[in-house]
């Protein structure tokens, strides 16, 4: 059944370079929700059995990470009327590629750390690795405040997949609680990024650097 | 016994007679070299007698310190003539650490004499004056240094065993060097050549004198009478360094002490005659020298 | 029964409270004052009766400690007689300080700082009590700190002052360093000694780098408190800034204080190493030099003061030095003088110290300035102030007749003592402190003659005399009181001769000393019949002078000066020319810079000659040194400049690292 | 029970807050929610109430501190809100005071919560409830401050989340019933793979450590610190931080537990220095004296570590300084805010003698900075020398040292900026138009805190010295 796993991972491992690479805000929003929903998914293929449980958790997850935040992100990129992010602190291509040596070493560096668990052999641990590292290159390199609440994203979205993992012993409270504080820090977040674009006219992270030694 | 009675007074009354004594030897002397007849012998007794006799004018500016000064002065280098032995008799006065009390007594008279001069409100007695305490600074550790070894030598910690000691011993290097370095100390604190011109009036090379300008009087004979006493006391002091003999009969050592001294005022006056005065800012140079030599007199007694 | 304590405490209690009602009176009120002055009193009185209790029950120590409820240590407090010995100047001070303020610093005419001061000035005080009272490491430190703080305080009382803000910082640091070192200090005590309970001594089995560091951190916290140099940096600014009841107060208690750490410190080992009796010497032979060539120099008179505190710090650390050597050669009669002569220089410098600040803060009081050349001719419109402030002066030159003598002749003694040591033997060397201790008095009278002469006698140098007169009763009977102290201290050595005696016992009980072989050390005695001698033989010269005046006065004319027309107070010799000559000699240490008159083309222009005198230490080595430091950290500054990105690569950074470390 | 109810006081007093319209009754629910919650905080430290809901809340020994400090500290703050927000009129509090409560209920959940994945939500919840407080003014540069300040620690609190989940995956593999219950991992630590213990470890330590500012994830602290009045930055640097150290203290219990009592260590003794280091370095001729207290701040954090990584006795100690630091951060903020409020300026520039101005605040002022740099009599003077006897008893002269070193240079630094603001005279025709004098609703909230802190100088009341070793003793399990 490793398949039916790694296939999706192997699809979140790509959507990870597809984010670094591109610059139109709007398929980057794209991408995200649909990285977002691909891992709701991932506790169906996981489970043996499905209970109620399991599928609310799942349907919760695709509305907030599929539906819910991309809508803000999008609401927010028309207020601020912007296309495209500036070019990043070191550029595109080597941030993507950053990124594709991020998932190597990350490959390697999971299959030396010992598996605590059967089944465990899936690219689960390697890909959350990778699209935790996705989040940060996102936050570190991009200049537009969108891109980096994105890269916030995947970050949780990395997390999330090493939660699949845990399953059986992180309760279903704790992971709707999770998502609920995810939810409702994009939405201060997103507020936030209302009120910058309302005071510096742009969304541009350079201008904030008015508070110095 | 008898001696123990007499010696004391004797001491007293040479202390308190023979000092102007020894200026007059020293002026006989400067004026025989310089083949003049010179004053008489007595001129400075005749000096202090007349302006003991005279009136003073005493400047507006001045308070009780300028009046106090002579009289302090006098009165602490009488306390510490009574603290040296003189040849080889015993001083009046001796206990341990007597040496400091001797040593700190000339800070007095000098506290006073200084405050004095500054006293007046001229710029001529306060240069005096600035001298006097910058190269008494220099002549004090010398003065020390000197003793030290006397210390050293003599194991004891007053001034008449100290004193006595380089009669014991036969005069070693130490011994001479440091005498060396107070024979400097006694001129400079006394004002002679090379440090001090006594004769000129003119106040830029002098630091005794233009401390005096303005004293008048019998303030003026005491203060003769004390320089002339701390010449003498000083003398009597740098002797046992340098004629460390004695004859054993009582009164042939009175004798010999008296002529010693009287030598020793010659022997200045000579110091004088043939010498230049230095420049005032050579003056350091030669105290620090006095203090090198009874210092490596010292270093050589511990080797 | 230990009631000295008991008492003591008590005293203590009354002290930190007294400045405290008035905080509740209004700002224009003398309640306030009365009532401190009152409470003082109190406190005096209570520590002279427990003082008293003490002597009689025959310098028995008493201790007591109760429990207390932090992590560690106890309230731990006792009394011997070294403890007295250090109380009775804290006790004396403090109360006739607090008298003269009632003149000096009336809460009518300082509004705004009149009750800050007092209250500190009272917790300054119970500090000093607690911190000699302290058996314990951590009540140590902290009644230190109390003081310390309170000391700050009272310093910036005029913080409107720009000099005076920087005096205080300057003066915060230094302290807080000592603070540190003493805090190390008494941490590696305890390590070694295995409880904080003072002042008990080291095993011998402790390992020579831990005393060694035990030692020079006791002697930096320590010594930055005592103003030994080269820590004295603090010293001259707060001194001089402060009030000058504040200024007696930490001249003659507070620095005190820092020798109470010396001497318990020379204490905590049975037999020290020669090193460190060597080093006090040292320290103290170069400050005592140093401080007073400085104190020459200055032409702020209570900076000159102040220096000339360093330089009387410097002559009780000889003592000190020459004391615990003695504990090294088993030499009970270096241990007497040396000691002895520490203790009672202690008590001299406590009399005279305060005598001349208060009499500094008179002539501040009266004319409104402190630069020597602006003043002169004083002696005349303060009589008595001019003739307390020459015995002062007299005594702390350490001259024949007063005080000061005595306790130098003390450490003269021990001294020379040394000099007849056997041929190999170290502690020959010991004895060139002697010319070194010679030459600080000369430059003593130096300095004092320069001070007293410059500011009280010749004629006036600028307007701010013309109004100057003496204050009331109530201001100068403070500094009476402080005289007759010191003469009373010439005339009588033999009331204090057992305290230090059975102080030198409770110090290094191995050696025992009686008072019969301490005076045939030094025959005190004798010295006191000639202290008798030299005082009546003055006065009756003087009586006789004035008959001998009466008849031979001729007239009073101005000053002669070589025939000058009309000698006006310009051409007077100032306080800096007096002390050219002499900084002259030593520009090599301190760089006096004078304004040379600049060259006219065929005359010279008019100019007058002035001199400032840096502190070396402080103008030329630490504030450039810290400026360098601030400008090197400064380099930091920009990554705290950055857009949020680079902060959050921070976090990225610190967590890679911190994984790569996990691999090795 | 008493538990429950100690977390619902402020969450109603949050709902009755956000339904009151009125701007200047609003205030009010803060000191009767913050003296109902410290009233029932002390039975509940009294009781010592079973942990319920399965054992998800309950109170461990740190816990009660933390709780017991937080609680203070927000009664005497809610005291200072109710007089700071009369000078605030212009502005509408109907989000502040919500979030200050939501903020307390969060720090409560921190200090009783017994459940990994809880804990890690309670400490977002404090995280998400402070950023409103920071943009209270409204002001670009608050804006910004905000910006930094949630998406750094959002980022942190995410590294915390996975760090958490690496935890409970190093302990899966031979454990039949996984559970997130602290009780429950520390007795498998044991068995648990030291390697993903120790990752699990750096991820928390750097995800918790940027809540409590441990340098380099301290970025945020100056800015928000600056910019939050003078209430929320003592909530801020005496509250969250604090709960911050507990939650990394808790996950230490388990790897010690683990057996990693000397890697943790390790790693706590690096970043408590290189805190402290960068702290001293950034407050020299610091000239803003929000951003100075905001520096020391982390200094004070690195002393913690610094004391966690010691131990035992340190431990101790650095609990005691968790307290005193809360309390002297309250002095110092409000005091600092009354400044503020009175110059209408936090540079040094501008401020000059506070004492003369406002004796109260200034004097506060002053003394707190005296107390924070560690001089007896004040508590943390108690604390430091605690620790520092610890770690020269425990042999770590070296780290003594420099930790000695390091306070000198903070004292320097903050001492300088400090004496410019307290001393000297206020500058001439200038804040004419500012009517800010101390009043009793000002002042009474930082009288009360310096009297506590200097109590703690002087005396340890037992009670709390019985939690400390009860804390101390928590902390000391076997492997």
């Amino acid at each position: 059944m490793h398949w039916s796993i790694n296939t999706p991972l192997v699809i979140v491992l790509l959507l990870n370079l597809f984010m670094l690479s591109v610059s139109r805000m709007r398929s980057l929003i794209y991408s995200a929700a649909a990285q977002g929903v691909i891992l709701s998914a991932l506790p169906l293929l996981l489970e043996k059995r499905i209970d109620s449980m399991i599928i609310i958790v799942a349907l919760v997850t695709a509305a907030i990470k599929g539906l819910l935040i991309p809508q803000m992100l999008h609401k927010a990129l028309r207020d601020a009327q912007i296309k495209r992010e500036v070019e990043p602190l070191i550029g595109f291509l080597p941030t993507m590629l950053l990124g594709a040596l991020g998932t190597a070493v990350s490959i390697t560096f999971a299959a030396y750390l010992p598996m605590t668990q059967t089944g465990s052999s899936t690219l689960i641990i390697p890909a959350s690795f990778s699209t935790v590292l996705t989040g940060f290159l996102l936050l570190t390199t991009r200049y537009k405040a969108i891109t980096q609440v994105i890269g916030y994203l995947i970050l949780e979205n990395g997390i999330y997949i090493f939660g699949m993992l845990l399953l059986a012993a992180v309760p279903f409270l704790v992971e709707l609680g999770i998502l609920l504080d995810l939810f409702v820090g994009i939405f201060v977040v997103s507020i936030i990024l209302n009120h910058i674009n309302e005071a510096f006219s742009s969304l541009d992270t350079r201008q904030l650097t008015a508070l110095k030694e | 016994m008898f001696y123990n009675v007499i010696n004391p007074l004797i001491h007293l009354g040479l202390l308190v007679a023979m000092p102007p004594l020894l200026p007059g030897v020293i002026n006989k002397t400067k004026a025989f070299v310089a083949g003049r007849k010179g004053p008489p012998l007595l001129q400075p007794y005749f000096d202090i007698y007349k302006l003991l006799r005279k009136d003073m004018v005493i400047s507006s500016a001045t308070t009780w310190i300028f009046q106090a000064a002579p009289v302090v002065t006098l009165a602490a280098t009488l306390l510490a003539g009574l603290l040296v032995p003189f040849g080889p008799f015993a001083a009046p006065i001796h206990f341990t650490g007597d040496l400091i009390l001797f040593v700190y007594l000339f800070g007095l008279a000098r506290f006073f004499t200084t405050s004095a001069a500054l006293d007046t409100g001229s710029s001529f007695e306060g240069m005096g004056a600035a001298r006097e305490v910058t190269f008494a600074c220099l002549s004090e550790a010398a003065v020390l240094l000197g003793l030290l070894v006397l210390v050293r030598l003599s194991g004891s910690f007053s001034l008449t065993p100290m004193l006595l000691a380089p009669l014991a011993h036969p005069p070693e290097a130490p011994v001479l060097l440091a005498a060396a370095g107070l024979f400097i100390v006694l001129l400079s604190e006394n004002c002679r050549i090379p440090v001090d011109d006594p004769n000129t009036h003119l106040e830029l090379t002098m630091i005794h004198e233009v401390m005096v300008l303005d004293h008048s009087g019998p303030l003026l004979g005491l203060i003769n009478y004390g320089s002339a006493m701390k010449l003498f006391v000083l003398s009597a002091l740098v002797l046992h360094l340098l004629v460390p003999f004695h004859i054993g009969m009582p009164v042939a050592d009175w004798v010999l002490f008296l002529v010693e001294m009287i030598a020793m005022a010659g022997v200045i006056g000579m110091v004088e005659s043939f010498m230049a005065r230095l420049q005032m800012r050579h003056v350091p140079t030669l105290l620090a020298a006095a203090s090198l030599l009874c210092g490596f007199g010292f270093v050589l007694m511990v080797r | 029964m230990n009631i000295a304590i008991y008492i003591m405490l008590a005293s203590t209690l009354s002290m930190a409270i007294s400045g405290v009602p008035g905080l509740l009176f209004s700002r224009r009120s003398m309640t306030g004052q009365w009532i401190a002055t009152l409470l003082n009193l109190l406190a005096t009185l209570l520590g002279i009766v427990a003082l008293l209790t003490f002597v009689s029950g025959g310098y028995h120590s008493e201790n007591m400690a109760w429990p207390w409820t932090l992590p560690w240590g106890g309230f731990a407090v006792g009394i011997d007689t070294i403890t007295v010995l250090f109380l009775m100047p804290i006790l004396g001070v403090f109360l006739l300080g607090s008298i003269y303020a009632m003149a000096y610093w009336k809460q009518t005419q300082h509004p705004d700082n009149g009750r800050k001061l007092r209250f500190c000035w009272g917790l300054m005080n119970a500090g000093m009590m607690m911190v000699v009272l302290a058996r314990d490491g951590v009540l140590f430190l902290m009644a230190w700190e109390i003081m310390a703080l309170a000391a700050f305080f009272l310093i910036t009382t005029e913080d409107h002052n720009p000099c005076v803000r920087e005096a205080g910082w300057i003066y915060l640091i230094a302290a807080h360093i000592g603070m540190i070192a003493l805090v190390a200090m008494f941490v590696l005590l305890r390590l070694t000694a295995g409880s904080f309970e003072l002042w008990m001594t080291i095993p011998s089995s402790v390992p020579q780098g831990m005393t060694a560091a035990i030692f020079l951190l006791a002697l930096a916290g320590f010594g930055l408190k005592a103003g030994i140099m080269p820590l004295h940096v603090w010293l001259p600014g707060a001194h001089a800034n402060a009030p000058s009841h504040v200024s007696a107060l930490f001249s003659g208690v507070m620095l005190n204080v820092g020798i109470y750490g010396l001497v318990r410190i020379g204490e905590i080992m049975t037999v020290p190493p020669l090193w460190w009796g060597a080093t006090l010497l040292i320290i103290g032979a170069g400050s005592a030099v140093a401080g007073m060539i400085f104190a020459v120099c200055q032409n702020d008179y209570k900076g000159l003061l102040a220096y000339s505190s360093i330089e009387n710090m410097g002559i009780i650390c000889i003592g000190l030095g020459l004391a615990t050597i003695g504990r090294t050669c088993h030499r009970s009669d270096l241990v007497l003088l040396g000691l002895g002569g520490a203790l009672f220089h202690i008590l001299n410098h406590s009399l005279f110290k305060p005598l001349l600040f208060l009499g500094a803060g008179n002539i501040l009081h009266a004319t409104n300035t402190r630069k020597i050349d602006a003043l002169g001719g004083l002696a005349g419109k303060m009589p008595v102030t001019a003739g307390l402030f020459f015995m002062g002066s007299l005594a702390i030159c350490g001259l024949p007749g007063l005080n000061g003598f005595l306790s130098e002749w003390l450490i003269y003694l021990g001294l020379l003592r040394t000099a007849i040591a056997a041929h190999v033997d170290t502690l020959v060397w010991i004895s060139l402190a002697v010319p070194a201790l010679a030459i600080t008095g000369a430059l003593a009278v130096a300095g004092f003659v320069k001070l007293f002469g410059s500011v009280f006698l010749g004629n006036k140098r600028s307007a701010e005399v013309d109004h100057a007169h003496d204050p009331g009763a109530g201001t100068l009977a403070p500094l009476a009181i402080l005289a007759l102290g010191c003469v009373a201290l010439a005339l009588f050595p033999e009331l204090i001769i057992p305290l230090l005696v059975s102080a030198a016992h409770a110090w290094a009980p191995q050696m025992i000393a009686s008072t019969a072989s301490f005076g045939s050390l030094a025959p005190l005695q004798e010295m006191a019949k000639l202290n008798v001698g030299l005082l009546i033989g003055g006065t009756a010269f003087l009586l006789l002078l004035g008959i001998v005046r009466q008849q031979k006065l001729r007239a009073a004319i101005p000053t002669w000066s070589c025939g000058f027309a009309r000698p006006v107070a310009r051409m007077q010799y100032t306080g800096a020319s007096f002390s050219r000559m002499l900084a002259q000699l030593f520009t090599w240490m301190i760089p006096v810079k004078p304004a040379v008159p600049p060259e006219g083309r065929y005359v010279p222009q008019p100019a007058q000659w002035t001199q400032d005198v840096p502190d070396t230490v402080l103008d030329r080595g630490l504030i450039p040194g810290f400026a360098l430091v601030q400008r090197l950290l400064e380099r930091f500054r920009p990554l705290q400049n950055k857009p949020v990105n680079v902060y959050l690569a921070y976090m990225l950074a610190i967590l890679l690292l911190l994984l790569l470390a996990l691999c090795f | 029970m008493f538990l429950a109810i100690l977390i619902f006081i402020p969450v109603l007093a949050a709902v009755a807050a956000a339904a009151i319209t009125s701007n200047v009754l609003r205030p009010w629910i803060m000191p009767i929610a913050a003296s109902l919650h410290f009233a029932v905080m002390l039975t509940v430290l009294d009781l010592n109430p079973a942990p319920i809901w399965g054992g998800w809340v309950g109170l461990d020994p740190p816990g009660k501190l933390v709780l017991l400090l937080t609680s203070t500290l927000f009664l005497i703050c809610s005291i200072y809100t109710v007089g700071y927000l009369r000078y605030r009129t212009e502005r509408s509090n109907r989000v502040l005071i919500p979030c200050l409560l939501i903020f307390l209920a969060g720090a409560t959940l921190v200090t009783c919560s017994q459940q990994l994945g809880l804990m890690w939500i309670a400490v977002e919840t404090t995280a998400l409830s402070t950023a409103p407080m920071i943009y209270f003014n409204r002001t670009p540069r608050s804006i910004e401050a905000t910006w930094k300040y949630l998406l750094l620690s959002s980022v942190g609190i995410a590294l915390a989340l996975l760090g958490s989940f690496f935890l409970v995956y190093a302990s899966l593999g031979n454990d039949p019933h996984p559970t997130l219950l602290f009780s429950h991992l520390v007795r498998h630590a044991g068995m648990a793979n030291a390697v993903w213990l120790k990752i699990a470890f750096v991820f928390l330590l750097v995800g918790y450590g940027t809540k409590m500012g441990l340098a380099p994830m301290h970025t945020w602290k100056p800015d928000a610190y600056g910019e939050a009045p003078g209430v929320v930055g003592a909530l801020l640097a005496g509250g969250l931080t604090s709960c911050a150290f507990l939650a990394i203290l808790r996950v230490d219990r388990v790897c010690i537990a683990g057996g990693l009592q000397a890697y943790t260590s390790h790693l706590f003794i690096a970043m408590g220095l290189l805190s402290m280091a960068v702290a001293a370095v950034f407050m020299l001729g610091q000239k803003d004296i929000k951003r100075m207290l905001a520096y020391s701040s982390v200094e004070q954090m690195g002393i913690l570590a610094l004391g966690a990584g010691i131990g035992g006795p340190a431990l101790y100690g650095a609990l005691l300084q968790m307290i005193n630091n809360g309390l002297t951060k309250g002095m110092l903020f409000l005091s600092a805010g009354n400044i503020h409020r009175s110059y209408g300026s936090k540079s040094t520039d501008d401020v000059h003698g506070a004492m003369r101005r406002l004796p109260l605040s200034g004097t506060i002022f002053m003394l707190g900075f005296l107390a924070i740099t560690g001089s007896p009599p004040f508590g943390p003077f108690v604390s430091v020398f605690t620790i520092l006897n610890a770690a020269f008893s425990r042999h770590f002269f070296f780290i003594g040292a420099i930790f000695l070193l390091l306070l000198l240079i903070v004292f320097i630094g903050m001492g300088r900026t400090v004496l410019i603001v307290v001393l000297g005279r206020p500058l001439p025709r200038k804040h004419r138009n500012n009517v800010y004098r101390d009043g009793l609703l000002t002042g009474l909230p930082l009288i009360l805190s310096f009297l506590l802190v200097l109590m703690l100088g002087v005396h340890i009341p037992p009670f709390l010295t019985h939690m400390l070793h009860q804390a101390q003793k928590f902390m000391e399990v076997r492997p």
